[in-house]
């Protein structure tokens, strides 16, 4: 076989080398650093894109680690795995590909984002691609204890990042906050995962899901593995340290922060259809993601319509779009044991559900790198001390605007494909739910033409008289997010056939998660 | 922090060696006894502890020489990934064995059951043993050194470079 | 009031975590142990180590391992990066 | 089929979207577009402020704190009831969370 | 429905680390508390993996005719401690930069972010 028999392990390890090396790179020259840096997550996307054409044409990718041959799971004459091993289906191919293009705009960005003289710039560039590397981690993985592990390092190299700019004492304080409540949830998911050991003996999510009785060991896991990953993908009401984190990190760092979130949510929907899927009541699980969503638009949003600090008012709306994501995935799982209800509108739900996650991914990083670069200019996030912006930063003016036409679901953006199919297919399920999330949606298009009008239009006024366009890094990054929203909403089918609606049959499909590692012989 | 006094100086400068030699003995038998790369590195931070405890910031930093910490780390670091890469590069698999049971470094075969332990056993455990007990090492002392000079730094006001605080309203 | 409810809240936490341990297996007397027989009889052989616990977290398991260093790694460039000198590279 | 999307009920397809846009904007031009163009001067952009001075342009831009200024009173009690929630103290932060949990374990162990 | 001591300790630890961050408003003890909870959870992977009568399972000079215990638990248990050392190292400096900014431990004070 070829090389490419490695890639599923080369998308993590080569970052991972990378900012192993950078402490060495850094004393070559820091144009070498930062290259190195873009080049190993370029790779790693190539990489994602090379696993995601192998799963197209023959299911989901094994890699075990160690043994004889990277796709033989188990040990000869076992039936058990006992090998750490990567398991990429669909969904989580689809997951590491947003992942991976974010986190790489997010470097692009930070190479004039972040100045030489702040200092520190290669502990940054390490902690970045460790950050993304624990992301991809969680995705990829396909054992429990693997990714409690890289939940760890996705989190912990956050914390340092966040902290990043630590003259404000505001940064500070969101990455002490955001590292308490974060440490006890990561705490809470190796408790469950120490009950599922003690069970089943064993830490394969798919040998566990095989084997799942359902008593109360199982439920208490169950409840402890929902929770603490919803608190990490910002549910309300445990969402308060959302708005702190996003609002406090450099903005490059944001952008890959919403990303890290989405990991643990794509852990959490991993867990609820992968690991406990129909054998768990399923209806349960399925309304309390819907509650969750629900409450996460509403209060997400309507915070952010009072707030007056740029980052902090998109981070409420990162909350609000957490909330669509689990609103059509819940609607997907509640009726998962219906397969009528599923063909007729449960997957289109689950699709749109999975759809705005990436969608999520390139609009939201696209407004905090147009914020980041209004704060590299001003120095400031209020908005009360903006104004007239338009004429001076044509480019970070245009980038706005398409962000927020995506985000508020204006027609040829892709925020209003994966919303419409939200919408249409949540209705057939529960019309009340689906009036909420058109609501929601113009509150969101509401808030963004405030800031619209308080940063970029507007006469010019004395603090923003002489300021110019951002330099050519920062354009590029967010011309890169800006041009997929633009692609993705003219071609909503392409993503829906081959990337998003596949991996809603691959979540939904909990057999075939199992079978592919254990083997058919159930 | 001051050195100490003349006392304590000596008699942690005798001991430090014992403890750097005890963590090198663990390190080296992970493979055989209990003990590894991490709990080794992790005794020989608390020498490096001992010595700051002893001699202050400084003289512990001239002992150790805090200059080559991070390269030492970086470079156990890459022991590790570059061993674990080796399985892939032979074209089997990452983090594949591929010096155990074959001869040569490590490759001795060991008698099953209950044996008193063969050195020159298990593959590239032991070297990857080196490497996270080399990481381990530099890292906590690199913690220690951050975390002393850093809270002297901080109470001095070196580390910030606007220290004028800005009361928002909020 | 507000405090009345955080006691309860830990109380009940106190009373499902510990029912849900009282459906565990009683201690010292594994329900399963597939896995675990599988490592201590096939370590020897497979990896030529003495030592089975060294030889999952470095062979095993040896992934998880590489994220630990990470890990570790991590904390280091936080900390460092936290107490950085003003004005330095 | 490579921008049809299905939507459980319904479809989508931005393109005979930008199409009809396309459509209509040109028609509404062609209605309504062909007026006669004000000459420029410069007395016209002067601003008419009854005899006042004109105010300094920063105090001119309406902040962002005062839009949908309505909004916001009229939801007070709303927004007072969440200005209660979002504390900012870490313990609360916790406090939150553990509750969901235990209300999440209540509602699942009895369901 | 069985309850050994062991059990018992592992949900005490949990819930008096649970109970440090959610009733102490000093920075400190909260840090104890988490670090508290994480022994908890290293507690009960470790007895979870208790074998009767079982011995380490290591093959050097191992005392004849002895089981051995769970080996996988031992190993988690070591990621998850370096995992622990690397949360509080992080939380500690956190602490001191916070000290320095606010000029105090109590989290009632350091609320600058709210609303």
């Amino acid at each position: 076989m070829s090389w490419t028999e490695h890639a599923p392990i080369l998308i993590i390890a080569a970052p991972l080398l990378v900012s192993f090396a950078i402490p060495l790179l850094e004393k070559i020259d820091y144009r070498v650093r930062n290259a190195a840096a873009v080049l190993s997550l370029a790779f790693s996307v190539w990489m994602v894109l090379i696993v995601l054409h192998k799963i197209w044409g023959s299911g989901p990718v094994v890699y075990v680690f160690g043994a004889k041959s990277a796709f033989l799971p188990l040990p000869s004459g076992f039936k058990f795995p006992v090998r750490i091993m990567l398991e990429i289906d669909n969904m989580s191919a689809f997951m590491a590909l947003s992942g991976s293009i974010a986190a790489m705009v997010g470097v692009i960005y930070s190479w004039a984002f972040v100045r030489e003289e702040e200092g520190g710039l290669g502990k940054y560039y390490s902690l970045f691609l460790l950050m993304a590397v624990g992301m991809l981690g969680m995705e990829l993985t396909g054992d429990a204890f693997n990714f409690f592990v890289f939940l760890e390092i996705a989190s912990i190299a956050s914390f340092g990042l966040i902290a990043y700019r630590r003259e404000d004492p505001a940064s500070i304080e969101a990455s002490f906050k955001y590292m308490i409540v974060s440490t006890i949830g990561a705490i809470f998911v190796l408790v469950a995962i120490g009950f599922l050991y003690g069970r089943y003996d064993a830490l394969n999510m798919a040998y566990i899901a095989k084997h799942m009785r359902i008593g109360i060991v199982e439920r208490i896991a169950f409840v402890l593995l929902m929770v603490s990953l919803a608190m990490k993908a910002g549910a309300v009401p445990m969402h308060m340290w959302v708005s702190d984190a996003y609002g406090r990190a450099p903005a490059a760092v944001t952008a890959t922060l919403v990303s890290v979130s989405q990991a643990s949510l794509y852990g959490l929907f991993r867990v609820m259809f992968s690991m406990f899927g129909v054998t768990m009541n399923n209806h349960f699980g399925g309304w309390m993601l819907i509650i969750f969503g629900l409450l996460s638009m509403f209060i997400g949003v309507t915070m952010a319509i009072v707030q007056k600090d740029i980052k902090r008012l998109m981070a409420y709306h990162a909350i609000s779009q957490t909330g669509y994501m689990l609103l059509g995935v819940g609607v997907g799982l509640a009726v998962l044991d219906n397969p009528v209800a599923l063909r007729s509108y449960g997957l289109a739900a689950m699709t749109g559900g999975i759809f705005h996650i990436m969608n999520h991914a390139m609009y939201k990083g696209l407004l905090f790198l147009t914020a980041g670069a209004i704060f590299y200019r001003l120095r400031t996030f209020n908005l009360n001390e903006m104004g007239g912006l338009a004429r001076k930063m044509k480019y970070t003016t245009i980038y706005f605007i398409i962000g927020a036409a995506a985000i508020a679901g204006l027609p040829p953006f892709n925020g209003f494909a994966s919303k419409l199919m939200i919408y249409e297919s949540v209705y057939k399920f529960n019309p009340l739910l689906s009036v909420v999330a058109m609501v929601v949606s113009i509150l969101t298009l509401a808030s963004f033409v405030k800031v619209f009008h308080s940063a970029f239009l507007g006469p010019e006024i004395s603090k923003t008289r002489d300021v110019r366009e951002v330099p050519k890094s920062m354009v590029i990054g967010m011309g890169i997010m800006a041009v997929i929203c633009i692609l993705f909403g003219l071609f909503p089918g392409m993503v829906v056939k081959y990337l998003a609606g596949p991996a809603a049959v691959s979540l939904a499909n909990q057999t075939g998660y199992i079978s592919s590692v254990i083997g058919g012989g159930m | 922090m001051k050195p100490m006094s003349k006392i304590v100086r000596t008699v942690a400068a005798s001991i430090g060696w014992f403890v750097f030699v005890f963590g090198i003995y663990v390190i080296v038998h992970g493979h055989l006894t209990p003990g590894g790369g991490f709990q080794g590195g992790a005794v020989m931070a608390t020498g490096v502890a001992l010595l700051i405890v002893a001699y202050g910031g400084w003289g512990a930093e001239r002992c150790v020489g805090k200059e080559r910490l991070p390269v030492f780390e970086s470079a156990g670091l890459l022991t590790f990934i570059i061993l674990a890469f080796g399985g892939a590069c032979l074209g089997i698999t990452f983090f594949f064995n591929f010096l155990a049971n074959k001869g040569g470094l490590f490759g001795d075969k060991l008698p099953l059951g209950i044996n008193p332990g063969i050195f020159n056993s298990a593959g590239v455990i032991p070297l990857m043993n080196m490497g996270v007990g080399m990481e381990v090492l530099a890292g906590i002392s690199l913690i220690l050194f951050a975390m002393f000079y850093g809270t002297k730094r901080v109470r001095e006001g070196r580390c910030l470079v606007d220290n004028e605080e800005k009361e928002e309203d909020v | 009031m507000k405090l009345g409810v955080k006691i309860a809240i830990v109380l009940l936490l106190f009373s499902f975590l510990l029912m849900g341990l009282g459906f565990m297996h009683k201690y010292g007397v594994p329900l399963k142990s597939d896995m675990d027989d599988y490592f201590i009889n096939h370590a020897q052989k497979e990896t030529a180590t003495n030592n089975v616990v060294t030889s999952i977290v470095f062979d095993y398991r040896g992934f998880d391992t590489l994220g630990e260093a990470s890990v570790l790694f991590t904390a280091v460039l936080g900390v460092v990066m936290i107490f950085r000198e003003a004005g330095k590279k | 089929m490579w921008t049809y999307i299905f939507t459980g009920s319904g479809f989508w397809n931005p393109i005979w979207w930008l199409a009809s846009f396309v459509i209509v904007a040109i028609f509404v031009y062609s209605f309504f577009g062909s007026e006669v163009k004000a000459k420029y001067s410069p007395d016209k952009v002067k601003p008419f402020l009854s005899g006042w001075d004109e105010v300094n342009k920063d105090a001119m831009q309406v902040k962002a704190s005062n839009i949908y200024w309505g909004f916001t009173k009229a939801m007070s009690g709303y927004y007072r009831f969440l200005d209660r929630c979002h504390t900012g103290i870490i313990n609360d932060y916790v406090v939150w969370f553990m509750a969901v949990m235990v209300i999440t374990f209540i509602a699942f162990i009895t369901a | 429905m069985f309850y050994d001591i062991h059990y018992v300790t592992i949900v005490f630890l949990i819930a008096l680390g649970i109970y440090a961050v959610m009733f102490q408003h000093n920075l400190i003890k909260i840090a104890i508390g988490i670090d508290i909870l994480e022994s908890g959870a290293n507690l009960l992977l470790i007895v979870l993996g208790y074998r009767n009568g079982g011995v380490a399972p290591i093959f050097t000079m191992a005392p004849q005719g002895k089981s051995m215990v769970l080996p996988t638990p031992q190993a988690l248990t070591l990621t998850a401690i370096v995992i622990g050392l690397a949360t509080t190292a992080l939380m500690l400096s956190l602490i001191v930069m916070l000290y320095r900014h606010y000029g105090t431990l109590d989290t009632r004070e350091i609320r600058r972010l709210r609303g």
